[in-house]
C-alpha cells in the first residue's frame, strides 16, 4: 500500500550504462520521471540476473514507488519481479518480456521477433535473396540473442539461396565482432552479407570490413544506434531495426504515474511496441533511439 | 698497519634479543683479521654492519676514519668494501657467468662475452673449471660457493668479508683460497676470514678475534696463539661440553637399520653410496661430517623426505623404505630439521600449536581436537625440555633459536617416538642452550628411544655419542664406538675422504 | 567462543609501547572498517538500518560469504581458486538440468528424478569433483594454483554453457508428479522470518570456524600455510590437505550456484561470472595473507560484510555504478594497507 | 640471436640419460604446441594459410602479445599485474577524450588539442603512472601484487567509465583544422603492406627481447625473480626494479588500449575486460613460472601466437563459442603440465 510519506521514488534498472541504447533508455526514463517529480535511481545489472535480483532488493529496501526494468533474461527474471510485486511494488518492464504473466503491471516490449524478421527482409532484398552471409549473435546466454536469431532465420531460411557460412558469437562487443569478422573474412572471402543481433557488433563488423576494402558486403544492424544511422547515410550498412527506446521508457514512466495516481494503467498489461526499419530512406531522421 | 676500517661500540637489537652488546672491531691494509666464536656469538651479524647491510642499533662503523652510515651493498661495494655471506645468495635460475656480475655493469648494456671472459678467468684463478654458462641451480654446494667466491674477487675491493667461505670446500680447493687471500693481501686488501676449521685460521690469520655471546672475549696475534687456546675462549669455563658422567645407557634392541643405501646426486643435493648402518633404543650416534657431505641427505632419506634409488630401511624390524613420511611419523620415526627457519617453524602458529602438530591425533575425538588434552601434553613437553617461553600461547617467532630448537625437538617427541633424527639439533643456538639441548638428547636416550644426530663439530659428537659415524662424499668413513674415536682420528677422517 | 580462539591464531602478538592503541585500533581494522560503512549508509541511505534491509542484506553477504569461507580454506594453505564463478554457474546448470531433464540412467534406459535434497546433494558432489580435479593439476602435476583454477574457470564455463545451448533453464519449481519440487525454498524460503540461505550462511560460517579453529584439519590448514615443508616433515599428509581445501572450496561454490539458481527460480549458465574476485577480496579485507597460514573464517565473514553491506549501500544511495568500481577498488587496497601497517606495528 | 640466448636462459640445462629426446621435445613445447596448432587449423580452416589470414592474425596477436611481453616482465620479478585491461580500457578513453575533447588547461582557460603523436605520449604516460601506483602499493606498503593490482583494476576501470558515463567515444578521426588527425593509422594503418600493429609488435618484441636479455636492467629484472635476497645483498635496487615493471607493464597495457580503440576508430569504456587473463595465459603458456626467475620475450611471444591463432582459428572453423572455451581452459592447462613435466626431466 502507499502512505502519503512515502517518497516518490523510481527505481530505473538497465542492461548497461555503457551501450547507447540502453543508455538513451535510462536517460528516457529518467527525464520523463523527473519531469513528473519523481526522485530517481539508475542502475544497471550487466546482464546478470543474480545481479537483477539483488538490485530489486535493494529497490524494495528503498521504497520504490515503482520499478522500470529492462530485465536480464525472460526466464530468470521471473522471480525477482515476483518479489516485487509480492511486496506491493509495480514493475514496468521494457524491451524485454519475461516469461510470465499478471506478475508484471506492464510489458512494454518491443517485438524483437518481428523487428528481427524487418531486418532480415531488408537483409535479403539487399543481399539480392541469394549468397552467403554471416550470423553474428549476441550473448548467447541471453534471451534476447536467441529471440532475434530466430526472427532472422524464420525470414532468411526461406530463401534457399541464402546461405549462412558462419555464425558467431561476439557476445554484443563491438571489438569482438571486429576481430571475429576479420578472422571470418578470410575463411570465407565469398561472403556477402552480415547479420548482427544488435548495433555495436554491426559497428565492429562494418570497421572489419572497411579495413579489408569490402564496401560490397551488406550489413544490417539491430536497435536504431546514432552510430549505425550514419553508417548507413555512408553507405557502410544497409539497415537497422529501431527500437523505440526513448519513446518506450518515457511510455512506461508515464504508466507507472498513471498506475501510482489512479491504481490501474487503463492498458493491456502486454503492450508491444513494433520495431521500426530504417534504411537510407528514413535514416536521417533517427536521432537517440527515436524518429523525427 | 693502516686501518681500513673500524666499528666502534657496535650493538645490534634484533627485537627482543641483542645480537652484539657494543663491539670494537678493526680492519687493516694487508692483513687477515680472524674472526671466530660458537653458533649465534654474533659473528655474522657484526660483518652485516661493515659490509652495509644492515644499520647498528647504537655505535658507529668508520672508513679511513671517517664515520659513515652505509645504506645496502651498493653503498658498500662504492666504499670498496666486498662480502661473501654465510648462506649462499646465488639465483639458481642465472648462469655462473650471470651470477658473478648479478648487478649488470655499470653502462645499460651487458657486454655478455666479456663477462663470459671474466668469469672464465675468475675460476681459473680459483683453479676452477666450472663452466661459465652452467644454470647456478644444477652445481653443488661447493661449487656454489665457489661462485661466491668469484662474485666477491669480481669486483675490486679494499675490504673483503669472507664468511665461512669454506664450509663447503675440500682441503684442496681451500688451499687454493688462501693462495688467493695471499696474493690480496699483498696488494693491500684488508681480510676479514671467518670460519670454525681452527687449523685453516692459524695458517691464514694474522690476527685472531674469539667473540662470544655477541661481545669480543680475546684478541690476539696468531703467531702468539694455539688451537687449544682459541678453544678455550671460544667456550669459556661454562661452555665446555664434557661429558657427562652418567653410565652410558643400555643399549637395546635395533630400532632403526639402513642398509645399503644409495641414491644419485641431482640437482639439489648430493649422492649417498651403499651406506648401512643402524639405531639401537636407548643409544645415540653421531654423524660428523664437513658440511656438504651428505648427512642432511641420508636423515632425510631414511625419514622419506628423498628417495633412495637402492637399499631398505626398517623400523623396529618393519621395513618402511616405501611409507610415506606420515606413515613413518605414525610408526615413530621422527624428523628434526637442520633448516629450522624453512623447513621446521610455523611462524604463524603460537609455540603450543608447533609443537603439536605431529601429534594432533592424540588428542583428538572424531578429528576434533581437545583443549585440556592438547594444552596438557604441550605444557609437559615445554617444562620436562625446559623450553623458555611466557607460555604456549607466545608467538614461536617470539623465542630465542635455541629455544625454537627445543620446541622443534619437543614436537618430535610428543608422539612417543621410537627413533628420533636430529639433523644438526644445535645449529644457531647458544652455548648455553646446547648443553641443554644435548642434556635432553642424553635423557630421552636413557628412556629407550634411539637417536641419531648429525653435528659438524667433533666435540659434540665425542660428548655426546655412544656411536660416531663419519660420512664423507656421500660414502661412510668410519663407524665406532666412541671409546675408539679422538678428536683427531675423527677430524682426519672426514678431511682425508672429503679431499680425496 | 570460536571467534576468541580463531581470532587469537591471527593475532599479531602483544603490541608494545606507545604504539599499543594503534595497533589495537588496527586490529580490528576490519570490525572498524564495518562499523564506518554501517554508519556512512545510515546517515546517506534512507531505510538503511531497518530490518527488512538487514534481512535482505544478510542474504547478499550470504551469498559471498558462503564462496569466500571456501576459499578461505584454500587460501589458508596458500593456494588460490579462480575457478569459484564458474563453478557456481556450472553447478546452478546441474540442479536446473537435473530438475527440468531429470537423470538419464541410459544403461537401464530409464529417466529418474532426484528429489530436491538430491539434486542439491548431486550439484555438491560435482563441485566436490572439480575442486578434486583442481587438487589434481596442483598436487599430481604441480601447475601452480592460479593456472591451474584459471583453466578450470574456462572449462567449467564452457562446459556451463554447453549443457544448454546457452540457453536458461526456466521454471524450477518440479513437479509434484515427480516428487521434485520444492527446489525454490532452498534460495527464497524464509524460516521464521530469516531468509533460507542467511540460516545457512549461520550454520556454515560456524560449521567452518569450527573446522579451521578446533580440528585436526583446520590445524594442519593452517600448518600447510605457514610452511609446507615444514608440515610434510611433521607427518602432515599434504597433499590431502591441499585436495581437501579445493573440494570445500568447490562445494561452497556448488552450494552459492544452487542458492542463485534457487532465487531466481531458473538456472543461466552465465551466472557466477567474476565471483571470485568478490570471494577473494573478502577473505583479503578479513585479514588473511595471501602468502597462506593467516586469516580466520571471522575475518572472512566480516570482510564479505564490508563487500556486502558497501555494494548495497552504494546502490542504496545512488552512486553511480562508475563511482562504485573506483571506491570498491579503494577499500580493497585500503584495507590491505592497514593490514599492513599492523603487522609493522604489531 | 636474442631467441638463442634467451632460450638458453630458460632452458632447463642439460638432460641426462636416455630422456634426452623426450626432455628436447618438451623444450621446444611451446614452439610444437604452435605448429601443432597451426597444422591443424590449416587443415580444418579454410585458407588459414594465407598470406592475408597470417597478416589478420598476427595483428590479433600483436594485441595480446604487447600486452603480454609487458606482463612479462612483473611475472619475471614474480609479481603479477592485473590492471592491464583496465588500463587499456582507461587509456583508449583518455585518448578519445584528448581528440574529442582536448585537454582543458583551466589556468590558462584554454583547451590544446594535442596532435596524435602527444595523444599517444599522453596516454602512455597515464598507463606509466599507474604502473608506478601498482609499485607504490607492492613497494612502499607490500600489498601482495594480486591485491594490489586487483585494486587498481576496479579503479582504473571505474575511472574510464566515469569518464564520459559509460559512453562511447565515437568517430575518432580528428580534426585537420585541430592538427590532431591520424589516430586511425596507428591501429589500421598500414607499411609495406604489414599493418601497423604488427610493426609495432616487432619493435616492442625485439626491444624487450633485448632489454631482457641483454642490458644491465634486464639482469636485475631475473636477479629479483631468482632471488630477491641475492639481487638485494648484490646491491641491486629491488624497489627500484619493482617500480619499472609495472611501470612497464602499464605502459605496455596503455599501448594496446590505443591500438583498440585506434582500430575501431571509438573507445569504449569497457575494453579489455579480463585481457589480463590472455596476457598471463600467454606468459605461462611461453615458459615463464609465476614464482619470477624464468621466462623469456619470445617464449611469451610464442605463446601469444598460441593464443592468438587458437582464438583465430576455433573462430575460421566455426567451432561454438562455448566450445572455444573449454578447449582453450584445456590447452592452458595442458601446456602447463607439460612445462612441469619437462622441469622434472630436464
Ligand atoms: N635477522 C635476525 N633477527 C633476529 N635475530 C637475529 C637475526 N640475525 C641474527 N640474529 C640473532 O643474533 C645472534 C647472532 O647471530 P649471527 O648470525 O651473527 O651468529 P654467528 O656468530 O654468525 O653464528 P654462526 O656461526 O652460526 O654463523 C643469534 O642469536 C641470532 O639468532
Ligand atoms: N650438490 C648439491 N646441489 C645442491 N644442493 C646440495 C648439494 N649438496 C648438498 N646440497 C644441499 O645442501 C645442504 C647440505 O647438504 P648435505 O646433506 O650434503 O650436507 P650435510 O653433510 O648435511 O651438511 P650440513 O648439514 O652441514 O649442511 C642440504 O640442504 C642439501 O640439500
Ligand atoms: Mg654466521
Ligand atoms: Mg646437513
Amino acid at each position: 500500500g502507499h502512505d502519503a510519506k512515502r517518497a516518490r521514488l523510481m527505481v530505473i534498472i538497465t542492461p548497461s550504462l555503457d551501450n547507447p541504447f540502453f543508455g538513451q533508455e535510462a536517460a528516457g526514463a529518467e527525464a520523463k520521471a523527473r519531469e513528473l517529480g519523481y526522485q530517481t535511481l539508475k542502475f544497471s545489472h550487466g546482464d546478470d540476473a543474480f545481479k537483477q535480483s539483488e538490485l530489486i532488493d535493494t529497490a524494495i529496501a528503498r521504497n520504490a514507488s515503482a520499478i522500470i526494468l529492462d530485465n536480464a533474461g525472460a526466464q530468470s527474471s521471473v522471480a525477482a519481479v515476483q518479489k516485487a510485486r509480492n511486496v506491493g511494488i509495480p514493475v514496468f518492464l521494457i524491451d524485454r518480456e519475461i516469461a510470465a504473466r499478471g506478475i508484471a503491471t506492464a510489458q512494454i516490449v518491443s517485438n524483437n521477433y518481428q523487428g528481427a524478421m524487418l531486418g532480415a527482409q531488408a537483409f535479403a532484398r539487399t543481399m539480392g535473396e541469394k549468397g552467403p552471409y554471416v550470423e553474428l549473435v549476441g550473448k548467447e546466454s541471453d534471451t534476447n540473442a536467441a529471440i532475434r536469431s530466430k526472427g532472422f532465420h524464420e525470414v532468411l531460411d526461406q530463401y534457399p539461396d541464402l546461405r549462412m557460412t558462419a555464425r558467431q558469437s561476439a557476445n554484443w562487443s563491438q571489438s569482438e565482432a571486429f576481430t571475429k569478422v576479420q578472422s571470418i573474412l578470410q575463411a570465407h572471402p565469398e561472403i556477402k552479407g552480415v547479420i548482427a543481433g544488435n548495433d555495436t557488433m554491426a559497428m565492429g563488423a562494418i570497421a572489419a570490413l572497411q579495413g579489408a576494402g569490402r564496401g560490397d558486403v551488406a550489413v544490417v544492424g539491430f536497435d536504431g544506434s546514432n552510430d549505425v544511422r550514419d553508417a548507413i547515410t555512408g553507405g557502410k550498412a544497409a539497415a537497422t531495426v529501431l527500437q523505440p527506446a526513448w519513446r518506450q521508457a518515457q511510455y512506461a514512466v508515464e504508466l507507472a504515474d498513471k498506475f501510482l495516481r489512479e491504481g490501474k494503467t487503463g492498458q493491456a498489461e502486454k503492450l508491444i511496441m513494433d520495431c521500426l526499419l530504417i534504411t537510407r530512406a528514413n535514416a536521417a531522421r533517427l536521432s537517440n533511439f527515436a524518429l523525427k | 698497519m693502516a686501518e681500513l676500517m673500524r666499528a666502534s661500540g657496535v650493538k645490534k637489537r634484533y627485537g627482543g634479543v641483542t645480537a652484539l652488546h657494543g663491539v670494537d672491531f678493526a680492519v687493516e691494509a694487508g692483513r687477515v683479521s680472524v674472526l671466530i666464536g660458537e653458533n649465534g656469538a654474533g659473528k655474522s651479524t657484526l660483518m652485516r654492519i661493515l659490509a652495509g647491510i644492515e644499520t647498528p642499533s647504537e655505535g658507529e662503523v668508520y672508513i679511513d676514519g671517517e664515520p659513515v652510515r652505509m645504506n645496502g651493498a651498493r653503498d658498500a661495494a662504492a666504499r670498496g668494501i666486498g662480502m661473501v655471506h654465510q648462506e649462499l645468495n646465488l639465483c639458481p635460475n642465472l648462469s655462473v657467468a650471470e651470477n658473478i656480475f648479478l648487478l649488470g655493469s655499470r653502462k645499460a648494456l651487458l657486454d655478455r662475452p666479456r663477462e663470459r671472459e671474466k668469469a672464465r678467468a675468475l675460476l681459473a684463478r680459483l683453479r676452477q673449471n666450472i663452466d661459465p654458462d652452467r644454470r647456478v641451480a644444477t652445481l653443488s654446494i661447493g661449487e656454489q660457493q665457489i661462485v661466491e667466491i668469484a662474485k666477491a674477487l669480481a669486483e675490486e675491493c679494499r675490504v673483503l668479508i669472507l664468511d665461512e667461505p669454506t664450509s663447503a670446500l675440500s682441503e684442496a680447493e681451500v688451499e687454493v683460497l688462501f693462495d688467493v687471500i695471499g696474493d690480496l693481501k699483498r696488494s693491500g686488501v684488508g681480510i676479514v676470514y671467518i670460519s670454525h676449521r681452527l687449523e685453516e685460521l692459524l695458517r691464514v690469520g694474522d690476527s685472531i678475534t674469539v667473540m662470544r655471546d655477541g661481545r669480543i672475549v680475546a684478541r690476539a696475534e696468531a703467531a702468539d696463539t694455539s688451537v687449544g687456546w682459541i678453544i678455550e675462549q671460544m667456550l669459556g669455563e661454562e661452555g665446555r661440553l664434557e661429558r657427562a658422567d652418567t653410565p652410558a645407557p643400555e643399549e637395546g634392541e635395533t630400532v632403526l637399520a639402513i642398509s645399503h643405501v644409495s641414491r644419485p646426486r641431482d640437482r639439489t643435493s648430493a649422492a649417498l653410496h651403499d651406506i648401512s648402518m643402524e639405531a639401537r633404543g636407548g643409544g645415540i650416534v653421531a654423524l660428523y661430517g664437513l658440511l656438504g657431505s651428505g648427512r642432511t641427505e641420508l636423515m632425510e632419506v631414511a625419514f622419506g623426505a628423498r628417495a633412495a634409488s637402492d637399499g631398505t630401511i626398517t623400523l623396529k624390524g618393519e621395513d618402511i623404505t616405501r611409507l610415506s613420511i606420515a606413515q613413518r611419523v605414525k610408526r615413530g620415526l621422527l624428523f628434526v630439521s637442520e633448516d629450522r627457519k624453512a623447513q621446521g617453524l610455523f611462524a604463524n602458529l603460537d609455540v603450543g600449536r608447533n609443537m603439536a602438530v605431529s601429534d594432533l591425533a592424540s588428542f583428538a575425538q572424531k578429528g576434533v581436537i581437545r583443549n585440556a588434552s592438547e594444552q596438557g601434553a604441550v605444557g609437559r613437553m615445554i617444562s620436562r625440555l625446559g623450553v623458555k617461553t611466557a607460555s604456549a600461547r607466545t608467538a614461536i617467532t617470539a623465542l630465542s633459536g635455541g629455544n625454537q630448537q627445543k620446541a622443534l625437538i619437543g614436537r618430535a617427541l610428543m608422539p612417543g617416538p621410537a627413533a628420533l633424527l636430529l639433523d644438526e639439533p644445535t645449529r644457531g643456538i647458544d652455548v648455553g642452550a646446547r648443553s641443554e639441548v644435548f642434556a635432553t638428547i642424553r635423557q630421552l636416550a636413557a628412556d629407550g628411544l634411539a637417536v641419531v644426530f648429525s653435528t659438524s663439530d667433533v666435540l659434540e659428537a665425542l660428548a655426546v655419542a655412544e656411536r660416531v659415524i663419519v660420512i664423507a662424499k656421500g660414502r661412510i668413513i668410519l663407524d665406532i664406538p666412541v671409546a675408539q674415536a679422538t678428536e683427531a682420528r675423527l677430524i682426519r677422517a672426514a678431511n682425508a675422504a672429503a679431499a680425496a | 567462543m570460536t571467534e576468541g580462539k580463531t581470532l587469537t591464531m591471527s593475532g599479531a602478538g602483544q603490541a608494545v609501547g606507545k604504539d599499543y592503541a594503534m595497533a589495537l585500533l588496527l586490529k580490528f581494522r576490519t570490525v572498524l572498517a564495518l562499523v564506518l560503512v554501517v554508519a556512512i549508509f545510515s546517515v546517506l541511505a534512507p531505510n538503511f538500518l531497518t530490518v527488512a534491509n538487514a534481512l535482505i542484506m544478510l542474504k547478499h553477504i550470504a551469498i559471498v560469504a558462503i564462496l569466500a569461507i571456501g576459499m578461505s580454506f584454500v587460501i589458508l594453505t596458500g593456494g588460490i581458486d579462480l575457478s569459484v564463478g564458474s563453478i557456481a554457474g556450472l553447478a546452478g546448470m546441474v540442479a536446473g538440468a537435473l530438475i527440468i531433464n531429470g537423470l538419464p540412467l541410459t544403461a537401464l534406459g530409464v529417466v529418474v528424478y532426484p528429489s530436491v535434497p538430491a539434486v542439491v546433494g548431486l550439484v555438491l558432489l560435482v563441485g566436490v569433483g572439480i575442486g578434486l580435479f583442481n587438487g589434481l593439476l596442483i598436487n599430481r602435476f604441480q601447475v601452480a594454483p592460479f593456472i591451474a583454477t584459471l583453466g578450470t574457470l574456462y572449462m567449467a564455463r564452457g562446459a556451463a554453457m554447453l549443457m544448454s545451448n546457452g540457453e536458461t533453464f526456466p521454471n524450477l519449481i518440479g513437479n509434484p508428479a515427480l516428487g521434485n519440487e520444492g527446489f525454490s525454498r532452498i534460495g527464497a524460503g524464509l524460516l521464521l522470518g530469516i531468509p533460507a540461505p542467511v540460516w545457512l550462511l549461520a550454520v556454515i560460517a560456524a560449521g567452518a570456524a569450527f573446522v579451521a579453529g578446533s580440528t585436526t584439519f583446520g590445524r594442519r590448514v593452517y600448518a600447510v600455510g605457514g610452511s609446507e615443508r615444514a608440515a610434510l616433515l611433521s607427518g602432515v599428509r599434504v597433499t590431502q590437505v591441499k585436495y581437501a581445501v579445493y573440494a570445500i572450496s568447490g562445494a561452497m561454490a556448488a552450494l552459492v550456484g544452487v542458492l542463485i539458481a534457487s532465487d531466481l527460480v531458473a538456472a543461466h549458465p552465465a551466472s557466477g561470472e567474476s565471483f571470485e574476485l568478490n570471494g577473494i577480496a573478502a577473505v583479503v579485507l578479513g585479514g588473511a595473507s595471501l602468502t597462506g597460514g593467516r586469516g580466520t573464517i571471522v575475518g572472512t565473514l566480516i570482510g564479505a560484510c564490508v563487500i556486502g553491506v558497501l555494494g548495497d549501500g552504494m546502490v542504496m544511495v545512488g552512486i553511480s555504478e562508475f563511482w562504485q568500481m573506483v571506491i570498491k577498488g579503494g577499500v580493497i587496497v585500503t584495507a590491505v594497507v592497514l593490514d599492513r601497517l599492523q603487522e609493522r606495528l604489531g
